[in-house]
């Protein structure tokens, strides 16, 4: 699809196209933040799906690009915060990792607001809301991903 | 086809009110491999769990998915309500539509598409589900004690007196460690050995415990409840089943060296025990200095043994012992003040470290408790503390807090007002530290009733001026600069980890911190236990302690370990990583990421083209893994997967969110 | 015969005669004058067969996997770029350094062998873009280095010049240059069959089951495909530029790996791969105090 | 070998003995100096106080012209120094930094060449054996206290040169010729620069303790490397004597001149007669000014 | 024979293109290959191109059918293809012949494949004479005439600035008549064709080959081999394909892609094992299909000496070396 396509649609679509995204959320700590968001009934956009895994570390890239060939508007990966990871050193890979992969999207012409990653410890319930809250303003405002989409 | 159950529940309404809970079931009843699908008011309920259990029997499931809460509040109710179903507990998911949807989305049509979408996920990923298995490993109930000070004397002696065997093995030839250096302790100044040396005796004599002194850690092998520690009993020189310790070889021991124990401030022979109260109280020789040794003449030790202990010929011996459990108590080091060219390079013989100064007020000490000036044995007047020395230093020291030195300095200075009646006692300090029962007491007490005089500030300079020391500072409180001559300067010097605290840490395979400091596993709630199950830290090793600190943690290592050891066996959790060795290249990378060390090469052999041919393979080991997955994402060829997580499971539930 | 091919004959025929070595790993000349094809010599007298010139591109230690159990050394020529795969390769636990004899051959630079085509030999061939940045012509790691080593060049190479332009575009002026270039991919992996980073006994990508990627070639698996293998090189890359060189798609992947390996070592310092075997991949560890602004 | 020298202000006027002795000493030790020709301030003291660019741009303009010579720079003063090593780090601190400096002083300036104190130039360059080998006066007897003060050795990361709190360097020169460094603690006290003219009850009070020092040390004199240094330790001496009730009689030199003595040059040659506390008198009493057999400069 | 100066090509193929979907060589900076007529293009008329023609009849990945599973049946539905007559112009001699082994491949031996079919029926070839063969091309030593190409519709000849037409088919003969007006008639004889660089005796090659299954030839034949699979999708006659499916749930579509007999999963089953396990066997498989198992098939080699796997080798593997290889090896 060519960008002026894509721009058209984006325009078109915009009034009431919602986002999907996904959060890989770490078992110890964002899942935990997530659920004491629940437990506090913070309200937040429904537009997330949260993905439990043990630990940040467990986020392969290649579960995010793979997200965006099948029609997710943005990924968020989420753990403890440095120092804190129940694995001890799981977020620092994570760090690291992100970091590249974050570049390399950026590279490849993916927006990089599409793609982020925060540390919310299971005591922040109320980041958790404000996290969510503000990447899918982000990526409303962004419109629908086409790119990396597997369009078949 | 898998026979996938779907069990939605309201949750009275906690769920209900913004989830249209039947809907969610019957949309759920369409998904791909779902035969039965069905909305209950409080499924974890014992009629809910009912509800599961004849579905699961009547619709022949052999996977379910409940969507209710969060998985951390039920997770376990469900997974036993499934093992009563006769089915593996494993092969169940919960989709949480309560904590992460009908508590924060208002909006019911919304909320009842976001649990549709969850429950979607949950069933694609229960459909990849296989059933996992607990196993177990033996524990062997024996533990080893590092390190010989008051923290490894506290921990074994808690360990013996519930019944387990345990070994302190310490490098010098006595116990008792630092603590064994202080002349008194803070902040009720009663006497260190007087408190010490009891406990030292009850180690000795305790049944459950062996001493293994003047011995070091070779290797150390194995996992938790099964650690094969290697141990080298340094050549003492002395056959320590017939020394009876009467003191004659070292009164009569030509070589005189400086005392390592009374930190250079003393001498020893070069036949030795590092202390009088030392346990055992058995000599080693220190063999660099022996003239024996040196020069192959003198002898003067084994001609007057009466007992025929003392013995050349040893050499070092190793021996290999398996443990159930590790503490690590190997104590601290103290700063190097050297780098202070202010404070004069440790080049002047009347700057002196609060250790040293320990010795010059110890009665068995030196000067026997006399404060002497190093450098001409004078009484010294006027002595200024320096606090802050090495620590709280970004630029050429520590930038920690080294925690005990607010303290410390106080008891020096008010020994030193009690010894020295006409005395000044001079504190430069930065701030004053005094958290802890009775502390704040104890420091007012040096300041209001022993005149102790602080003045907050750095010092500049030390110089040397005839037999004076000039101490130039500032007095930051009233913006003025303070020049004192003084007799002697104590250094507060921080305390720093071994320095070969990191050897042993990857002796052991546990982590440690930029300091050399042992990393607790969580700096709050897992502050004795290090990421290597089995291994706990007990003392200064883990950072700056004083005693009571220190014999604390020494104290919950041993419940720790006492715990570990009260088991025959340790259930491991069945949610870790696995190798496919047919894909596994061996290259070894996973090895590295993961924190537990529990990862390692192993070689294996396969036939190839009719050939038997070897190669490495990664290898998990049960024990140690705790589950993280970290390796699967260092895995590029994806042969290390994490069970209950899978590459394929993700995968799924990612595509499923898509469709 | 140039001097360079005389050595190499004589330090070739050395090893194998003295049995020293049973197999030696070279380069020869075949029917076009402006290839130079890898060639196996274990027989003294295929030693004349060796030859060194300006298209000896190949990076022999991709072999040496292969030969993992020959019996026997086994005599290797590398160049700077194929030493630091020697490196990698080690630290991979892919080879045993004792079964190798390394012969360094410091590199000239090489000559691009498709502006040869069509030519006579002797013609004025452009030198290989691959060539253009390279740090480390000299090698890193050898038993014996046959020549006197050459001093490193620092021109500006096009591949920078791209990735310059391309970090000056739009995202969707850069999204459109890429879907540009992944659409040509005819998928046949030669860019990861011949990179001594892809070290896999079985490549993600060739699996059924996770279902990395599909086998269908089009534009999103394509970009998943060489995304992924940016992620799987990162670190680890010796940039020898032979993945572009054998595209024949002409796909501009050194740009890529480029991009990452500056931005690795922006992030986390210099780490050049294959140069120290004691320094561990760049994301096979940490530092405390990485960067993580985006926090 | 070949260095460009930069005298600075304070060589051409309170410090002219010590530009004297340097050039002096310089030739018989095989140093060739080149002075940068057009040389300007370094902007000592007041144009770091005023304009952090202007304090950079100052020093620049003339390392600049010292790189197009392709030479290492010699800097006698301490304050010269200090200026010109700040701004060397700060160009090779920052890319940003070194572009506005080209651009206001219209000259490419990359750091590629080291800025080097006098000190460092006679120990590092030279060489001490070489200075020993030269000797012909050696100054047995002389006990002298070295006087570095606060700007020659520090901030350490800048200066890179000698121990921050017990330099030696001037030490190991005055051993090299034969006299006899004493060990006292005012090696880098500072000397009170402006303050005993501007405030002298402090500026006053700081002399004073010097002086008290080197006397308790036992030094007959006292030898320093920095101008500034040496016009307060020998202008005000007779000042605080006399507040004191006494004389402290210690003459102060600078290294140069000591070295140029004992290398056998006349104490005229290297301005030793234009001291406030009489060096000549002094050096005279200890035996120093007899004449000496083979001297190697005959002007 | 029927001219148009070069000049004026582009008129023509605009010109047809009003009628037929036109396939013309167009070379880009980065890879030549045969794209459909644009105007502004420029048609290349030297060498041939990267990308062979073949997926023209046979795409690299072609949807087949798609499926929804209801219950216990399973809903079929075909992909309506709305296929154009096309004229692809300026197809070499190698590449005709190509052409040819697809045919007999998808055509005959009682089975038609219909996804071939539909495009080849409706498929017009003009093919181009070669003058100057390119460094890697042998085709004369496989028999073909570079000059005439057969089973084309229209033989074109390169007559230095003008372009000449001969018409080979009825087909041919309509098309040409069909743009009349733009053709001048001319008396010209076409360009003879310079020499070859390579050349390969294949004499008696597959009937060597039957014998040496098993000999050693092929260890060291394969040992630079990298497995991967450029030579084969370069290939003009490489035709081997996986089915393979997308699958969404409870529904999706099932479709052919390329494959490649050197990709190490290529003939591996379900339970991991595989009968050709190393690249031995692989590289064997590949040369023993295109100088032998075709030959003894169909009675052809499936190699045109068109030289692409010779320029794009990544180790420089030379199928003419491997005949000479086969040819000198004791049986």
């Amino acid at each position: 699809m060519s960008i002026e396509a894509v721009k058209a649609d984006k325009a078109a679509s915009q009034e009431n196209w919602e986002p999907k995204i996904l959060v890989f959320a770490c078992n110890w700590c964002t899942y935990a933040g997530a659920d004491l968001a629940g437990l506090s009934r913070l309200q937040y956009p429904p537009n997330v799906r949260i993905l439990r895994v043990p630990c940040s570390g467990r986020v392969n890239p290649q579960f995010v690009i793979r997200a965006f060939q099948k029609g997710i508007d943005g990924v968020l990966v989420a753990g403890c915060h440095p120092g804190d990871c129940h694995y001890a050193t799981g977020n620092y890979f994570t760090r690291r990792r992100y970091l590249v992969m974050q570049r390399l999207l950026e590279f490849m012409g993916m927006d990089p607001a599409r793609f982020q990653a925060r540390w919310i410890s299971g005591s922040e319930g109320p980041k958790f809301q404000q996290v969510v809250t503000q990447l899918t303003q982000d990526i409303k405002a962004l419109g629908p991903n086409r790119k990396l989409r597997d369009m078949e | 086809m898998k026979r996938v159950g779907v069990f939605i529940c309201h949750c009275g309404t906690n769920i209900a009110h913004t989830v249209d809970c039947e809907k969610v079931a019957k949309t759920a009843a369409e998904f791909p491999h779902v035969v039965f699908s069905t909305d209950y008011k409080y499924m974890c309920s014992e009629p809910g769990q009912m509800v599961i259990k004849n579905a699961i029997k009547e619709h022949k499931l052999d996977r379910i998915v409940v969507a209710s809460c969060s998985p951390r509040m039920h997770e376990p109710t469900f997974r036993k309500c499934m093992e009563s179903a006769g089915l593996n507990p494993y092969l169940m998911e919960m989709a949480n539509i309560r904590e992460h949807c009908s508590w924060v989305h208002p909006d019911k049509e919304k909320g009842t598409e976001k649990a549709i979408d969850l429950v979607k996920m949950a069933v694609a990923k229960v459909v990849k589900n296989t059933p996992l298995t607990r196993s177990s490993i033996p524990i062997h109930k024996r533990a080893l004690v590092i390190g010989g000070g008051i923290a490894g004397i506290q921990a074994a002696l808690d360990i013996a007196d519930a019944g387990y065997v345990v070994d302190i093995v310490e490098k010098e030839p006595s116990i008792g460690g630092r603590m064994a250096q202080v002349d008194k302790t803070f902040p009720t100044l009663d006497c260190s050995a007087c408190i010490l040396t009891p406990k030292m005796v009850d180690a000795a004599q305790h049944p459950n415990i062996n001493l293994v002194t003047y011995s070091e850690i070779e290797k150390v092998e194995g996992y938790v409840g099964n650690f094969e520690v290697t141990i080298r009993h340094k050549a003492r020189s002395v056959d320590v089943s017939k020394c009876t310790g009467c003191g004659t070889c070292w009164e009569k021991c030509p070589t005189k060296v400086a005392s390592e124990f009374e930190l250079g401030l003393g001498t020893r022979k070069a036949i030795y025990t590092p202390f009088p109260q030392a346990v055992p109280n058995k000599p080693v020789i220190d063999r660099d200095n022996c003239r024996y040794f040196k020069t192959g003449k003198c002898m003067v030790c084994q001609k007057l043994c009466p007992t025929g202990a003392v013995d050349y010929t040893q050499e070092d011996q190793l021996e290999t012992i398996r443990y159930g459990a590790i503490v690590v108590a190997t104590g601290f080091d103290l700063f190097d003040h050297s780098v202070y060219g202010e404070y004069g390079y440790g080049k002047y013989p009347d700057v002196i470290t609060g250790l040293q100064f320990e010795r010059l007020i110890n009665a068995s000490g030196p000067t026997a408790g006399k404060i002497k000036r190093p450098s001409d044995h004078k009484e010294p007047k006027t002595i200024v503390f320096i606090k802050c020395v090495g620590s709280r230093d970004e630029a050429k020291g520590k930038p920690y807090c080294s925690k005990t030195c607010c303290m410390y300095t106080a008891k020096h200075a008010t020994l030193v007002k009690e010894k020295i009646k006409d005395s000044q006692a001079i504190v430069f300090y930065m701030d004053v530290r005094t958290p802890g029962k009775n502390y704040e007491e104890f420091y007012q007490r040096a300041v209001d009733e022993y005149g102790v005089q602080y003045v907050r500030g750095r010092v500049s300079k030390i110089y040397q001026k005839g037999d004076k020391l000039i101490v130039k500072g500032e007095d930051t409180l009233l913006g003025k600069q303070v020049e004192v001559e003084a007799d002697m300067v104590v250094l507060a010097t921080a305390m720093v980890a071994r320095s070969d605290a990191g050897d042993l840490a990857r002796k052991v395979g546990f982590s440690y911190d930029q300091h050399d400091f042992f990393t607790e596993a969580h700096p709050k709630l897992r502050p004795v236990e290090t990421h290597t199950a089995g291994v706990y830290l007990a003392g200064a090793c883990q950072g700056p302690k004083d005693i009571p600190d220190s014999v604390s943690q020494a104290s919950a290592a041993a419940a720790k370990v006492c715990g570990l050891l009260s088991k025959n066996e340790m259930a491991t959790e069945p949610i870790i990583s696995a190798v496919n060795e047919s894909i596994c290249s061996g290259c070894g990378l996973c090895i590295s990421i993961c924190p537990y060390k529990a990862i390692d090469l192993k070689t294996i052999t396969e036939r190839v083209h009719g050939k038997m041919l070897e190669r490495q393979v990664a290898a998990v080991n049960s024990g140690l893994c705790q589950g993280c997955g970290a390796c699967t994402v260092a895995c590029r060829s994806s042969a290390l997967n994490l069970r209950g997580f899978t590459n394929e499971q993700i995968l799924a539930e990612v595509d499923a969110l898509c469709l | 015969m140039n001097q360079h091919t005389v050595k190499m004959r004589e330090l070739a025929r050395e090893l194998l005669s003295s049995g020293q070595v049973s197999l030696v790993l070279g380069w020869e000349k075949g029917n076009l004058w402006y290839k130079s094809p890898p060639v196996f010599i274990s027989r003294v007298e295929d030693v004349e067969k060796l030859i060194f010139d300006e298209f000896c591109h190949n990076n022999l230690a991709k072999y040496l996997m292969d030969l993992v159990h020959h019996s026997g050394k086994i005599a290797v020529f590398v160049k700077g770029c194929d030493s630091r795969a020697i490196n990698r390769l080690l630290q991979d636990n892919q080879i045993k350094r004792e079964k190798l004899y390394i012969i360094g051959v410091p590199c000239p630079g090489l000559k691009d062998p498709d502006d040869a085509v069509g030519k006579k030999q002797g013609a004025e061939v452009k030198n290989s873009a691959k060539c253009a940045t390279c740090s480390y012509p000299n090698p890193v790691v050898y038993d014996a280095l046959l020549w006197e080593t050459v001093p490193v060049n620092t021109t500006k190479a096009p591949v920078e010049e791209l990735i310059a332009k391309l970090d000056s575009m739009t995202p969707d002026e850069r999204y459109a240059y890429w879907t540009e270039q992944f659409s040509r991919c005819i998928r046949c992996f030669a860019c990861r069959n011949v990179c001594p980073a892809c070290n896999c006994r079985e490549c993600c990508f060739d699996q059924a089951e996770p279902d990395w990627l599909g086998k269908a070639n089009n534009l999103s698996e394509n970009q998943f495909m060489q995304m992924t293998r940016a992620m799987h090189v990162a670190g680890r890359c010796i940039e020898c530029g032979e993945c572009e060189r054998v595209c024949p798609m002409n796909i501009p992947l050194m740009a890529i790996n480029k991009k990452v390996a500056r931005d690795i070592a922006e992030l986390f310092g210099e780490c050049a791969a294959g140069l120290d075997l004691e320094k561990r991949p760049p994301l096979g560890h940490f530092d405390l105090n990485d960067p993580e602004k985006f926090m | 070998m070949k260095l460009a020298y930069y005298p600075g202000c304070s060589l051409s006027t309170t410090g002219i003995e010590y530009n004297m002795s340097t050039l002096a000493v310089a030739r018989t030790l095989g140093l060739d100096l080149w002075e940068i020709p057009e040389w300007n301030c370094c902007g000592a003291s007041s144009a770091h106080l005023t304009n952090h660019l202007l304090a950079l741009a100052l020093p620049a303009r003339n390392l600049a012209i010292a790189e197009e010579a392709g030479l290492d720079v010699a800097v006698p003063c301490a304050a010269c120094f200090a200026r010109f090593k700040a701004t060397e780090a700060a160009v090779k601190d920052s890319a940003e930094t070194r572009a506005t400096i080209e651009e206001v002083i219209g000259r490419k300036y990359e750091a590629k060449y080291t800025v080097k104190s006098l000190l460092d130039v006679f120990v590092n360059t030279v060489g001490l054996s070489q200075i020993k080998t030269l000797v012909n006066r050696p100054l047995e007897g002389l006990k002298v206290a070295p006087y570095y003060g606060c700007l020659l050795v520090r901030p350490h990361k800048i200066t890179q040169f000698d121990d921050p709190e017990d330099p030696v360097t001037i030490d190991q020169i005055m051993s090299a010729i034969g006299a006899e460094p004493v060990y006292w603690g005012y090696k880098t006290e500072c000397c009170g620069a402006a303050h005993p003219t501007v405030v002298p009850e402090v500026g006053l009070k700081m002399l004073k303790s010097i002086y008290q020092g080197a006397r308790d040390a036992g030094a007959d004199c006292i030898v320093t490397a920095c101008p500034l240094c040496l016009t307060n330790l020998d202008m005000r001496q007779k000042e605080v004597g006399e507040q004191n009730n006494t004389q402290y009689n210690l003459p102060v030199f600078y290294f140069t001149e000591l070295v140029g003595l004992a290398l056998g040059h006349d104490p005229h040659t290297l301005g030793i007669d234009k001291h406030f506390v009489d060096a000549l008198a002094f050096l005279k009493n200890k035996g120093f000014l007899n004449p000496v057999q083979n001297r190697r400069d005959s002007e | 024979m029927k001219t148009i100066v070069k000049s004026r090509l582009a008129e023509l193929l605009q010109t047809m293109a009003q009628d037929f979907r036109v396939l013309v060589p167009v070379k880009s900076e980065t890879v030549s290959q045969f794209v459909p007529w644009q105007e502004g293009l420029t048609v290349n008329l030297e060498g041939n191109t990267v990308l062979p023609p073949k997926d023209i009849f046979f795409p690299q990945t072609e949807k087949m059918y798609k499926f929804k599973v209801k219950g216990s049946s399973v809903d079929i539905e075909e992909f309506a293809e709305d296929v154009q007559k096309q004229v692809i112009f300026g197809i070499r001699s190698c590449d005709m012949q190509s052409i040819d082994c697809l045919d007999k491949v998808f055509l005959t031996k009682g089975y038609e494949d219909t996804f071939y079919k539909t495009k080849r029926d409706k498929t017009l070839l003009v093919a181009l004479a070669c003058t100057k063969p390119q460094d890697t091309c042998f085709c004369e030593s496989l028999g073909l005439n570079p000059l005439e190409a057969s089973g084309a519709d229209i033989q074109v000849y390169d007559l230095g600035d003008a372009l000449g037409f001969v018409a080979k088919t009825p087909e041919g003969e309509e098309l040409l008549a069909k743009y009349a007006s733009l053709f001048t008639e001319v008396n010209a004889v076409p360009q003879k064709v310079e020499g070859f660089n390579l050349k390969a005796e294949v004499a008696g090659i597959p009937e060597k080959l039957a014998k040496m299954f098993d000999h050693p030839i092929w260890d060291e034949v394969s040992q630079k081999c990298l497995g991967c699979g450029a030579c084969a999708y370069l290939c003009p006659t490489c035709h081997c394909f996986d089915i393979s499916g997308n699958v969404k749930a409870d529904q999706g579509y099932k479709f052919r892609c390329w494959d490649c007999c050197m990709f190490s999963e290529y003939t591996r089953m379900a339970g991991g094992h595989n009968p050709r396990p190393s690249k031995k066997e692989r590289v064997r498989n590949r040369f023993m299909h295109k100088l032998y198992y075709f030959q003894e098939r169909y009675g052809q080699l499936l190699c045109t000496g068109c030289g692409r796997c010779i320029a794009k080798c990544p180790v420089g593997m030379d199928i003419t070396a491997i005949i000479e290889k086969i040819k000198e090896a004791e049986v």
